[in-house]
């Protein structure tokens, strides 16, 4: 399936781009940043502590758990700082 | 209820204006403004950024949340995101109630929520250095005080 | 620091504009707006009465309480007396901080005070009906729970 | 000695009047309430309950208990309703 990732604040900066399209088999948010992990150097830098990073999918806060379903958006970023 | 996300600055008075002009039983009316700061007195500009997607939706939802718990009146939103200067105002709410007490606590959990539950990220742009503005762990234990306030 | 005891309407706008230029350090500004509510819908209007030798000096040591327990970076007093129409803007306090939570408290505080520690008087005037605004138990209550807060 | 005493809100209304110049020997704000209650029956209406009632001498808050000295300025008021 594809899935529409957008990456923000130093997330973005450590990925090297803001937004992809990647065609994936993982089920979970999980099995989304293990694959990235393994993709590059700026991928292994941004997901390395997983606690420091919130996810949205399709525009609502989720977990690592959360699953993913075909043509979701799947946004990574740090804590927010709104305000 | 008014939400806006917007680059362009906005102008407080009429902001404030035409919110007092739309709450005729309203008591009391609370506005927070919150302002660049430069406390290395090195900052440049800040640059913040947001998930243009998901922030009305964000900014709605916790408008909706603080005129539920709190009987607001109304309430007013307005976030800027792009390269601010120090000295100017990022973003301000506005509470309106019948009672005093409504309004503070309710522009106080409207920027509770703000803070941390609204997709912006803010970045510091000074000559020698850049920093992303952290998250406190404090934050997060502001939004966890309001689950034990009672109803209005 | 402003005081301002007066008869005459104030400009919001224009109040919290002087109030915001002069303070360049504070990250957060928090205002307050009391306006005349017509509960039952028959208020013809509100007497405020007040006692001018001890009304300035009374504002004046509220004020200076809340800039020393909050650390704020100034803080603005407006309060009106005399005969005031429903919709009309009572009064305002206006607070400047580097931190939003001392903003909030401030002027939270400043309310708490000027309730029960200025010498105004209110009367609400209806056709048939004259009625002094009673203070409420709860307003004393207030203040000492400001004493568990500390210094900032 | 000579006081001046001034009156506020329901307490004005009742007394009937908003400021006099009194000549007394009272020595705390309790004796002079206990030489007006005895004037007339506005005054003893306005004082009939104390615990409704607040003093300020020369611009203080006082209390039953506050002495008073010649020329000093007495004023009685309900519970301020400031802000």
């Amino acid at each position: 399936m594809k899935l529409n990732i957008l990456y923000f604040a130093w997330v973005r900066e450590r990925v090297g781009h803001s937004r992809e399209t990647v065609e994936t088999d993982a089920a979970t948010v999980a099995d989304l940043v293990v694959e990235l992990l393994q993709r590059d150097e700026g991928c292994a830098a941004a997901f390395a502590d997983m606690s420091a990073i919130c996810v949205a999918v399709d525009q609502e806060l989720g977990e690592l758990t959360t699953h993913l379903k075909d043509s979701c958006e799947v946004a990574f970023f740090p804590p927010m700082t709104g305000g | 209820m008014v939400t806006r996300v917007q680059e362009a600055a906005f102008d407080f008075s009429v902001e404030v204006n035409n919110f007092q002009a739309k709450v005729k039983s309203a008591g009391a009316l609370v506005t927070f403004t919150g302002i660049v700061r430069d406390d290395s007195g090195g900052l440049d500009y800040m640059h913040i950024e947001h998930y243009p997607a998901m922030t009305e939706a964000a900014l709605q939802k916790i408008e909706t949340q603080a005129i539920n718990k709190f009987g607001l009146e109304d309430a007013l939103v307005i976030h800027r995101y792009g390269i601010l200067t120090p000295g100017e105002t990022i973003m301000m709410v506005a509470t309106a109630a019948r009672h005093r007490k409504d309004a503070f606590a309710g522009a106080d959990y409207l920027m509770d929520y703000l803070k941390s539950r609204a997709p912006f990220w803010k970045k510091e742009v000074s000559k020698d250095h850049t920093e992303w503005v952290q998250a406190k762990s404090t934050d997060e234990a502001a939004l966890a005080a309001w689950s034990r306030v009672p109803k209005a």
